[in-house]
């Protein structure tokens, strides 16, 4: 895995944070560096991912698609197989070894989707923490069904009502909290983003994906992908799915963002390329903004709750200015194409976050030839998310479903009050 | 200018420029400057105030609407600095806005135009170290902070980068809730004392004339921004700045 | 795996239906007992299982769990962690095999909750396969989020209004369909129940289950369980979770029904126990019915709609009239209850069937030495059915959710129409 | 009695027992056999029904409502087999209720009560093999089904197990929908003929005038059954008993 080089990945990175703070990220940094070439500590993380989570996940050839498409033959890894549907809970289970390890009692986390704080729920159930989720009241709004969960798996969800009320505002929030309970609590970073030593943590954690890839192309493959595709969100799937690889030149590493309804300002989240982001200090880091003139961080819009996020992985934005990484983006549009491509050709339900992975590997595919092999990051599963999809590809029965469930619920209420 | 060590206590507060409007902002500081306070933060409003409690969060959010950025609050800042020469005018602001601006350029233009010193929460000393001459010789004073978590190496380095005062923030947690000025919190003092002889700045859950009296003789500032945004907010900048006047007249004066 | 005598598991199992269907049943026999014996054949079904569907899923240990409740070790085998979310999967995979070398190009198959039907809807997507799925219109009702996932899926989702609309019906409508496309089509029956060879041929496929359980207690507890315990709808889970120890008399085998609300003719899915099911003949095969003395099929109740069903496999029957199974069952409270304790305490989500077999687990453990093991097979997620769950805790929030959702809906639907 | 081989078409038509109640059942009766019907199936009605079409499915599901039961037919049987000589009845069902009841039970008081022969779709010729000398003595005859895929050992043995009749399924698939007449049909019941000297009573599909012209010297007996309950369902059994008439009347005579 990539090395920050105090913090940082060429400009991009640091540790931008309220002096507070400083004291929890140095210690979770000298914890993280004083394990991290430890490999019994790396075994006992990938024991964990394999018993809870059930790991390694496949790579699932798309015989029947690739043939379709023509080009390349194209591989699954699969995240969404994992334990609570996507790639995240990797990064988590991780860092709950290290909360274990410095003896807290107490998380937090910012979540978007919802996607992060569940797996940070499933991970504070299991290890009999505290957990405090902060969210957007507007993504909680549209995303109750995670909090649903995160609400029975014992989690304390906050409804965030500052600003959009989205997931820069929750991620705002939960530094805040942290601000005034760092002594006792750690902080859950969600995605490669934030201050050091939260993007270099992240991608290690992540990397046991890209571990795999590469053992199983080998032995699937009989060689290295030629190239390997994810979304781009923070980032953490991509730094996943990459790592591994990064000095495989042979390998050519491609993220794809959210290119959203067009590149109109606040219509997308490209950051990486098509120069809509610019370097800004925020958040905690240094890396490509979408922001304005002023420095504001500027709004976002994708389909996929998940890529709707204004910064992005100091490490991606490093290695795409270095052109290892080539980044692309898809549309919506794209997107739902995509979706169904997979859903009626290969029986797997993708989460409109990897959709955007799909579309653009997809892309990339059909130009390639046959003897050549495309990995496209399966990030997660779809299914976790009706409600999204549903909104996605509006249908008369759901509309209806929906109203008669309305109704049921009501009663059911009503039943309940009446005991 | 900035007050001297063991200076009797005086009040800092604090504008959101653009909140609840440019125009406002000019008599709101009027009015503190007429209320006697010594010190006045001009902060640029940010759309991710993460150091910031939930008044100064939602004050920046309807500031922004209102016209708040950089350029603004350095116009303002020429007009204030000029008409209110009794007043130290103190930049705040998140990193990101003024590194869009221009590190340099900012600083020159902020210092052309008045202000004294510089209070931005997430950037920290070792990014800041590098530009002490220019800020030196700019006379402009960069405020850094402490916290109850902080090494006495670290606490030794961030009052050695600080100019002009060095800002305390009383507690762990983010600004506007409540705090305790107890035995723990005077030896937090006195440890910090130990490594400088700036005037100390006190942030972070100053709310009341009782907060206040507690500080008197134990520091030399209190910034008294949360509460003073909510009267603004709630009552007016007039019947705010009243407020103001009210309490800085409870305070004690050796 | 039990062998059937002649499609007879004692006085269980058998044949019977039209004529018409004969043949279908027939050369699926003749396949089935062709390649069940063929270690190559077996090994082509384990590699399928294992690219597509995450196979082996792992045996968790609930470490925190165990100690709350003060008894036996127990484990969780995660079929959960299936594709799908369920080991549904397994079988409609095997099947799918049958089917690419019978040269069929259309499948069918009932399905009561939906869990079946979208693991067809899978299997027929990912083969290239037309699919139709018959449900209950009752269930599409009330499981419309199933039926959306089939439908993106490309199955075809057919409504069956006659009688009770569910389950059962859905069966019966199958099995029309059948008798009129036997030539073309193959019927893929979902639990281990119907005529022969269905019974034996459900269970060889879910003993994927028990093998990996054998392979993976010795390994992890050094030896083998003291009990696997299992919930019985129609019986495919529990089979194979049993399967592979039916010889292994040390391993006790516990099979948990749905207890529903009560006793009572129609509050619960009790066959095999407290004498509630009595033999019968229906559906194409011989087993314990829910039944009334006229010999008319019962209704049946339980908070998993999984295990509502009438009938129960004929292997399960068999066994546990020879005590080699012991049934038990665990009422919808004791389900909520183990539901919620297994979030609270170990971060998985479990389906509502699965949470019978906690229920009947942890009871169980409870009375056991902490140095004996308990393998409770987690036949399915829950978030899968969120609907489902949201109605056994109804919830203020979420019946605001639904409300705002609905309306969000019909304006998605009226812009869409818009366009 | 059961028609003799090559008699002249005969229709055999249906009643579900129960559907549309109890009283109405033997008026119905009353009716198809003064329309000239020859052979009534009594149906007991069952939950699943899994080899019927959708009309006599929901006629079951309504049936059971109304009293429909094994013990209800038994009763039915014994008053219009008294009432209607002429006719002759077959008990149509599916196992289970039968079995339920008890086999040798059923099949004694099934016979004594005028019983002529048993149509149970879900009985495979092996499970009734062992019952056969039973059902030989009290000249209760199990009328077994072939069908279009059945294989030609199957149907000796089918045919060699029947008695009475052999039920002819006209095509894949359950009852109530279109088929066809054409060579394959004719091929199809030359095979069946080859194994069996047993007149032969063609199901599934005959709906129409059309359908019985075209059975006509073909088939011994066609089932008219889910068209004739469906009239009954839509215009009550007096009209149904009409219609049925005015169709017997367009059968061609040898
Ligand atoms: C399934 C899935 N994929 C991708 C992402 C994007 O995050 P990242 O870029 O950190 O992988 C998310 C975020 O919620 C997600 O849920
Ligand atoms: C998760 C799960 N478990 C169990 C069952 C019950 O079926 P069986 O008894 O065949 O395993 C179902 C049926 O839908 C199911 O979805």
């Amino acid at each position: 895995m990539i090395r920050s080089d105090n913090g940082y990945f060429g400009e991009f990175g640091g540790r931008f944070v309220p002096e507070i703070l400083l004291p929890a990220l140095t210690e979770l940094e000298d914890l993280f560096f004083g394990l991290r070439d430890d490999p019994d500590f790396w075994e006992e993380y990938v024991t964990l991912c394999q018993e809870f989570s059930g790991r390694p996940t496949p790579l699932t050839p798309l015989r029947r698609l690739s043939k379709q498409l023509g080009g390349a033959q194209i591989w699954l890894k699969r995240e969404d197989l994992n334990h609570s549907g996507a790639h995240k809970i990797n990064n988590v289970l991780g860092q709950g070894l290290l909360v274990q390890r410095m003896g807290k009692q107490r998380v937090i986390a910012e979540t978007g989707a919802g996607q992060h704080g569940l797996a940070t729920a499933i991970m504070a159930a299991r290890l009999g923490l505290e957990a405090t989720i902060y969210m957007g009241a507007e993504d909680i709004e549209r995303q109750y069904s995670n909090v649903f969960w995160m609400r029975q798996l014992g989690s304390n969800v906050v409804g965030v009502t500052t600003g959009a009320q989205t997931l820069k505002e929750a991620l705002d929030e939960a530094l805040r909290d942290w601000a005034a309970s760092v002594e006792t609590t750690h902080y859950v970073l969600g995605t490669a983003c934030g201050p050091a030593p939260f993007p270099e943590l992240v991608s290690y954690f992540q990397s046991i994906i890209s571990d795999e890839i590469k053992e199983q192309s080998q032995r699937q493959m009989g060689r290295l992908p030629d190239e390997i595709v994810a979304c781009v969100g923070g980032g953490s799937n991509a730094m996943g799915a990459f790592g591994a690889f990064l000095e495989d030149h042979e390998v050519a590493l491609v993220g794809v963002e959210a290119g959203g309804l067009s590149l109109e300002d606040g219509k997308h989240s490209v950051r990486l390329s098509h120069n809509t982001g610019e370097t800004g200090i925020a958040q905690g880091y240094k890396t490509l903004f979408l922001q304005n003139d002023d420095g504001q961080l500027g709004d976002t819009h994708s389909i996929a709750a998940g890529l709707d996020y204004v910064g992005v992985s100091p490490i991606l934005a490093y290695l795409s200015q270095q052109g290892r990484v080539i980044p692309e983006s898809a549309t919506d549009d794209e997107v739902t194409e995509a979706f169904s491509l997979l859903m009626k050709t290969e029986g797997i339900i993708p989460a409109l976050e990897s959709a955007h992975g799909l579309a653009g590997g997809f892309k990339r595919a059909r130009e390639m030839r046959p003897d050549q092999n495309v990995v496209i990051n399966l990030s997660g599963r779809g299914d976790k998310d009706i409600f999204n999809i549903a909104r996605a590809f509006p249908q008369r029965e759901w509309t209806e479903f929906l109203q008669r469930e309305a109704a049921r619920s009501t009663e059911l209420l009503a039943q309940k009050r009446g005991h | 200018m900035f007050p001297a060590q063991y200076d009797d206590l005086q009040i800092m507060s604090h504008a959101v420029v653009g909140f609840p409007s440019l125009e406002e902002n000019e008599k709101a500081i009027a009015g503190l400057a007429a209320a006697g306070v010594k010190l006045i933060e001009l902060q640029v409003p940010f759309s991710d105030p993460v150091a910031d409690g939930h008044t100064l969060v939602n004050a920046c959010y309807e500031a922004l609407k209102h016209g708040g950025s950089v350029q603004a609050t350095l116009d303002l800042a020429q007009r204030v600095c000029a008409r209110h020469p009794e007043v130290t005018f103190i930049l705040m602001s998140y990193l990101n806005p003024l590194y869009r601006y221009g590190l340099e350029d900012l600083f020159e233009q902020a210092a052309a135009a008045g202000i004294r010193g510089m209070i931005v929460p997430d950037w920290p000393v070792e990014e800041i170290e590098p530009w002490l001459p220019k800020l030196d010789a700019l006379g402009l004073a960069p405020i850094l902070m402490v916290t109850p978590n902080t090494s006495p190496e670290r606490v030794a380095k961030i009052t050695r980068a600080s100019r002009g005062m060095v800002y305390v923030v009383s507690r762990m947690g983010v600004t506007g809730h409540e705090t305790q000025w107890g035995e723990k919190f005077q030896n937090y003092i006195a440890e910090i004392r130990k490594h400088t002889d700036l005037p100390l700045a006190v942030g972070f859950g100053v709310r009341t004339a009782d907060d206040l009296e507690a500080l008197a003789g134990k520091a030399e500032v209190a910034a008294f921004c949360s509460q003073y945004i909510e009267w603004q907010r709630d009552d007016g900048s007039e019947v705010a700045a009243q407020k103001m006047h009210s309490i800085i007249e409870t305070i004690p004066q050796a």
